[in-house]
């Protein structure tokens, strides 16, 4: 692993976006110093945990030239289904692997889809959307799992060091992983390759269904791990969890770098889109804007974040130019 | 006459790393038709490009009779009537030949598209080209060598006075090659202005009055054909002595044992295909465009679904539905256009490079990037590839250094049954000697290739036997003894 | 049924007269209060009446030299939930006085909630939507609305016929419990009343008017239809007015718009439960816990049924509310 | 227009969606017999108006390989927009044409975001789907338009024969024009090639960033059409309207063949797949099927179809390859 430089891991275009982040905590640290508090910046960490798992999920599929908009459904029957099993007095490691392979599972299905059946990646996982949302409520009878074990929430939400919760250690272990398996691993290169060009990738000799399949269960794991800190943070079940949850988890992708068309991104990239957006979410609300104008601040924010990205990469291109010639 | 149709004045251009043109100045005249010539990334691609507005950034001037232009984009370039055939097939494959063809120019009634006049118009180009195809057809259905055919006359459909073909004939046989010279003397008797750009020095010979020689982006300078041989071009291109022809330097080395064997193999554009590749043979599959080669060789590779056939690899039956199953089995592909099939866009040159041999460089699940790049590097050195650097967008080099990248990648798998379609594709010179050599070794480290291509002084040079392929099925298989030009085209158009 | 956790409707409340009765005037506070108050969104008017409570309140406090101050804020609309639950973390960082909290979801302010409780600030859970940890509720009895306008219902129809109901999101706790009132007493009190139809429309003001327009035209002879809110009961007289239907159309939370139907004979009752008021008790409550008063868990606020014999009346003689005393020291 | 021959309408892939719809009619009116009353299949086009104006839209814009996230809220502005103009006395044609001109101009707006300033669609439209609702709720204050004037109600949603709506021909009349501009105007060429291939289009002298810059102005033109309905129908404007929509008008494209990926897609297919959507939630709604199975029943049913449409693609394939050999 000496090849993993974490000089290089921040190179690749994220380093507009630590310009915006910083920026953003700038500003607002400004205008209220209390922005600058350590209560809020652990905050802003952890209101990115569960957007962040999502993101880096659904960054797998993207970056394969697919999409999951399931990814808040399969959140929530981990969460009813996990719940479930807690409440009634299964082991606590038994549960969470448990949720962790069901999420995996989902994802290849949607996987299953997208590569066998051939749907639209768009349109296969509305329908998952659909039927997943269906299968959480029809677990509970519509009601929320109460009284999550204490245990349980302490294990992967509960604070380690000093007030920094678990489950922030849990979402930066995960982008590190993640992040090994889409630079260092094989199928990492075939996601990638798969997303830029699948014809000559499947012409190159790669299983590329399979590595789309691989990709949505990835994205599955990430919201498995979502839900799970969600059900922890919440100590409730609720199978409505994560309604619409996928907007924002690809908004974080997309500001962070990786291209809708797939072919182009990175984890880090997300990561730091994830807190992007937690850091303006946050922000707004320390500064107390007014809730109508919060719609215009946070849309335009999201537009010039981007922007600044575009822009970048445009700067990059001609430096190297410059430099080189 | 007085004023050149165009002039090239001192224009430069540089690209991160590269100075791809250097100071060049020319002129080109009237009705003329005046190649261009030079090794893979000398910058003939580039100088078109600035011509036709797709680089508006670059140094020095263009004047288009005496007139400075500077497009800022290709539809100012249409405009103003200077057309290009593209280096690379660039269509839009969902829609049809004759939307693709029209692009841009779509003929209108009451403001509708008048699609029975575009049909006739470019149906009527079609027909001149010899093509076979109707203009309502999907462009994804055909065959690439189709394809090119409508990237010609796209730029026909214009009525241009200048018209620049880069690398035009490079998945085209000599007698689609033929109806294309046809054409462009016909319009050059109307006066209007060619620029032509191939590695098939023949075809130069045949078609051009002059041409003009860059080597790594400078100007070498400008010749009348008349005035110069094959030979002296080579050496102002190259800088070198390069055998131009395509000929087996090493002895035959073909033996017993056979490594494929194809039995009835059929699909819907192919049928009755058998046929067997021995260990350290070049087996030769030639063809004119859309006789249904290349949908062979992707359905032995697994690529496409096949309907009933067998095929046997060293002796066994083998069942090969995917490309990765090839691969396990030792089979190698190298596809015949290079953009769509042939790498990644927004990979460097190392990732395309050892895309297919990925597993060579991993350990403990992870990548060797070191590894991987070195066997980048080993390549590059092996095959001349610039520039030389393992980051490179594969993108961004130019057409043959992209070829090169895509053989590499197949070279790395050490696979035994190499494939090759259309190898030397948009090759230079030079470098399709070094590519004979390297089948040369290969053949004689016992591996076998099949090589489909549309040159036929290639097939003739380089195979010890050769197909030859009429309307999807074998017209005739050929000795190395009886090969030559005639008959091969006799069996391939049917006679 | 199973075990569905704190349920404000099952406890034995008290309503806001009865509080007073049962503690006197509100206690006078030494210092700055600070209220922090979260409603669900302010794109929605029920819950700007709310925060016009809120702040009616903190002025009449401040008029009699208590210096209470109200911060009232709304999420990014229904959907936000991590958004609502960082307006409460924030109140917490700022230590806030006692914050008044109506959750977007049953538990996803769970988190800055026992953030509080572990800083020590009392939390109020201000309908709809319910915290379970949350020490003190306030708010109308949700099932209560639906039994009122059933019982309106019934009696228009004279007791028999077939009557719908439109629900709001499936299991939102407000929607569950009207849904269930509404049901419950028909099968209780007015067996000749059928249910035909439940469906969900998300509150939704499009979706309500199509899922009705299916129902008229599948069941001629329906005689009512109930809407777990007055957004969707507008919606769905659009569709009942367009069939030219002869059905009468129920809804919940009393905004202006319903008002105004009512007077102009499209809407036929609402059950108004009060923002304006319903705030102010909670802020009052939340003084009084401030002050050490030990409440019950659960305050009931006053809820109505506004239909054209009462649409006119003013909202105070109808609820007969009267100024909370205050007792300076 | 001898050209336009109603065969070659229904040709182009959207039989297998025919199939699907009157599959569905006839299932449902066996388990329901009310469900064929000729009111109810007015019903069910009357619901897929304002979805199926959406989807329309939303159709250019995802053909030339783009998305529209904010047609929910430019929905929003229109409406109150229009409706504030309405009840101030201002001409209903006036109002009318003013509300179309946003939407083109709000869509112009992304086209803008897209083209210009390089932005991902998915990401710009994402900012401006936040931006535009702002301005909704700011226009009036978050309070909804109340009393629009009954003329412009009966012109734009009243009863013109029998009992079928204004609407109902306006969706047909929007679908037929937007039909020829896709099919027979060079623009309509001109999104189709961008979104196939954006380079080769681009090389043949085509002004792409123009093309796409109407692609999105169309996309607004749908959602403003759609909002008008809205106003229409419900009497108040509310700027809430819209929220969410655009789900539903992307998954009657992909429904209807549109590829996500672009270049892919007609109008027919569109309104068949928003007429497929309104079919099935109508017949869910006759049959009385319990909220959480309907969740299961219409997530199946959208893969169900659009698995069809695989299918038929795949016949139509080896047909043709047949035909050819
Ligand atoms: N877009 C680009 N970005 C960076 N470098 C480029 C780009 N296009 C071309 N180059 C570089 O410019 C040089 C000249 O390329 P060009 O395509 O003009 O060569 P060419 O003469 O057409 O070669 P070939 O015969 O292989 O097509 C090459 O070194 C190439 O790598
Ligand atoms: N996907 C497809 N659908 C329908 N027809 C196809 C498809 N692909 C190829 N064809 C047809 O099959 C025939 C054979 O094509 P193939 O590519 O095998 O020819 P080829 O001999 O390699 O010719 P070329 O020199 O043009 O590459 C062509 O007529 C082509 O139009
Ligand atoms: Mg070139
Ligand atoms: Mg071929």
């Amino acid at each position: 692993m000496k090849s993993i430089h974490v000089g290089r891991i921040f190179k690749n275009r994220s380093s507009s976006l630590v310009v915006v982040l910083l920026l953003l905590v700038v500003v607002f640290s400004v205008i209220n110093p209390i922005y600058l508090s350590v209560y809020n910046l652990v905050d802003i960490i952890e209101q990115a945990t569960i957007n962040g798992l999502l993101a880096i999920g659904i960054t797998f599929a993207i970056i394969t030239g697919g999409i999951d908009l399931s990814i808040g459904s399969t959140m929530a029957v981990v969460i009813v289904t996990t719940g479930l099993m807690l409440v009634n007095g299964i082991d606590i490691w038994v549960c969470i692997l448990a949720g962790v392979a069901l999420g995996f599972a989902m994802g290849a299905i949607n996987g299953f889809m997208v590569t066998k059946m051939m749907l639209q990646p768009f349109i296969a996982t509305l329908g998952s959307m659909s039927i997943f949302r269906g299968i959480a409520y029809i677990l509970t009878g519509g009601w929320p799992v109460l009284r999550i074990p204490k245990t349980f929430r302490t294990l992967v939400d509960g604070d380690i060091i000093a007030s920094i919760p678990s489950s922030i250690f849990l979402l930066f272990a995960f982008a590190l992983i993640c992040h090994i398996i889409l630079r260092h691993t094989r199928q990492g290169t075939y996601f990638l390759a798969a997303g830029g060009n699948e014809e000559a990738t499947r012409l190159s000799g790669v299983n590329t269904d399979r590595s789309r399949l691989y990709a949505y269960g990835l994205c599955g794991v990430g919201a498995a791990l979502a839900g799970l800190v969600m059900l922890a943070r919440l100590g409730t079940g609720e199978p409505t969890a994560g309604l619409g949850y996928e907007t924002n988890a690809i908004a974080a992708a997309a500001i962070g770098g990786t291209s809708m068309a797939g072919g182009r991104g990175s984890m880090v990239g997300t990561v730091l889109g994830a807190l992007t957006l937690s850091a303006l979410k946050v922000g707004l609300v320390v500064l107390g804007v007014d809730a109508f104008w919060q719609y215009i601040a946070m849309g335009s924010i999201i537009v010039v974040a981007a922007y600044f990205e575009v822009i970048q990469s445009k700067l990059e291109k001609r430096m190297s130019r410059l430099r080189k010639a | 006459m007085a004023s050149p149709a165009i002039s090239f004045q001192n224009v430069s251009k540089v690209f991160p790393g590269v100075r791809a043109l250097d100071d060049v100045s020319f002129t080109i005249e009237h009705g003329e038709v005046h190649a261009l010539l030079g090794e893979n990334g000398a910058g003939k691609s580039t100088l078109l490009n600035i011509l036709h507005g797709v680089y508006a950034q670059y140094e020095g001037s263009v004047l288009i009779e005496d007139i400075r232009v500077s497009f800022a984009s290709p539809s100012q370039a249409i405009q103003a009537g200077v057309a290009k055939v593209h280096q690379e097939i660039n269509l839009v494959p969902e829609l049809t030949v004759a939307q693709n063809i029209a692009m841009g120019h779509e003929p209108r009634k009451h403001g509708l598209i008048d699609y029975p006049k575009m049909h006739q118009d470019t149906g009527a180009i079609l027909t001149k080209m010899g093509c076979h195809f109707s203009p309502s057809a999907q462009v994804k259905t055909l065959s690439t060598g189709e394809m090119q055919m409508i990237g010609i006359a796209k730029a026909l459909y214009h009525n241009a006075s200048i018209i620049s073909f880069d690398e035009p004939t490079t998945a085209l046989t000599n007698k689609e090659t033929e109806h294309l010279f046809q054409i462009i003397r016909e319009l050059k008797q109307k006066g209007i202005t060619i620029i032509y750009v191939s590695h098939k020095l023949d075809e130069i010979f045949l078609i051009a009055d002059r041409a003009t020689i860059l080597r790594d982006g400078r100007l070498i300078g400008t010749y009348r054909i008349a005035d110069i041989n094959k030979e002296q071009l080579i050496r102002s291109m190259v800088g070198r002595d390069v055998s131009s022809y395509a000929v087996r330097l090493a002895p035959a080395c073909v033996q017993e044992e056979e490594l494929l064997r194809v039995e009835n193999l059929r699909a819907s554009v192919f049928d009755d295909i058998s046929f067997s590749l021995h260990k350290g043979e070049i087996l030769g599959f030639a063809g004119l465009v859309g006789s249904g080669r290349t949908d062979i060789m992707r359905a032995i590779f697994g690529a496409d679904p096949i309907h009933s056939g067998k095929l046997y690899l060293h002796g066994k039956i083998a069942h090969i539905r995917r490309p990765e199953q090839a691969l396990a089995h030792g089979i190698g592909l190298l596809p015949e256009n290079r953009k769509s099939q042939g790498f990644v866009r927004l990979m460097n040159n190392a990732d395309n490079m050892g895309l297919a041999s990925l597993k060579r460089f991993t350990k403990w699940l992870l990548i060797n990037h070191r590894k991987k790049r070195e066997n980048c590097l080993h390549y590059m050195d092996e095959m001349g590839l610039t520039p030389r650097n393992p980051d490179y967008l594969v993108s961004d080099l130019s057409g043959g250094n992209q070829q090169k990248v895509v053989l590499a990648k197949w070279l790395s798998t050490g696979a035994d049954i190499l494939i090759f379609d259309e190898p030397t594709k948009g090759i230079d010179v030079g470098a399709k000697a070094e590519i004979y050599r390297l089948m040369e070794s290969l053949v004689a480290q016992g591996k076998g290739i099949i090589m489909v291509s549309s040159e036929l002084p290639e097939i003739i040079g380089m195979s010890d036997r050769v197909i030859v392929m009429h309307e999807g099925r074998i017209a005739a298989v050929l000795p190395r003894a009886e090969l030559n030009e005639e008959i091969i085209l006799k069996y391939a158009m049917g006679e | 049924a199973e075990d569905e956790g704190f349920n404000p409707d099952n406890e034995a409340g008290m309503n806001f007269q009865d509080m007073r009765a049962t503690f006197g005037a509100i206690p006078a506070l030494e210092g700055e209060v600070k209220l922090g108050a979260v409603a669900k969104a302010f794109e929605n008017e029920y819950w700007r009446t709310l925060k016009e409570g809120y702040e009616a309140f903190a002025a009449k406090m401040q008029a009699v030299g208590q210096n209470v101050i109200v911060d009232v804020r709304s999420a990014q609309g229904e959907g936000d939930e991590q958004g609502q639950l960082s307006i409460v973390k924030d109140m917490v960082n700022k230590q806030y006085t006692a914050l008044l909290l109506s959750p977007i979801s049953d538990s996803n302010l769970t988190p800055g909630v026992e953030d509080a409780i572990k800083a020590g600030i009392p939390v109020i859970n201000v309908n709809d939507g319910l915290i379970e940890i949350a020490p003190n509720f306030v708010g109308p009895r949700a099932v209560e609305n639906g039994e009122r306008a059933a019982a309106w219902i019934a009696e228009k129809i004279n007791f028999e016929g077939k009557v719908a109901v439109v629900i709001g999101m499936p299991k939102a706790f407000a929607a569950r419990q009207r849904t269930l009132g509404f049901v419950n007493w028909m099968a209780e009190n007015a067996p000749n009343v059928e249910v035909v139809e439940q469906q969900n429309a998300d509150w939704d003001r499009s979706k309500a008017k199509d899922l009705a327009t299916t129902w008229i035209r599948k069941h001629p002879d329906l005689k009512a239809i109930f809407c777990n809110n007055d957004t969707m009961a507008l919606g769905v007289v659009e569709a009942v007015s367009a069939a030219n239907a002869d059905i009468l159309v129920v809804g919940v939370d009393g905004i202006g718009e319903a008002y105004d139907s009512i007077r102009e004979g499209g809407m036929d009752a609402t059950v108004d439960s009060f923002p304006f008021y319903k705030s102010q008790i909670a802020a009052e409550a939340s003084l009084r816990l401030l002050a050490g008063q030990e409440l019950p868990r659960v305050i009931w606020t006053p809820q109505a049924l506004i239909d054209s014999t009462n649409v006119d009346m003013a909202a105070a003689d109808i609820i007969g509310w009267t100024e909370a005393e205050f007792s300076a020291q």
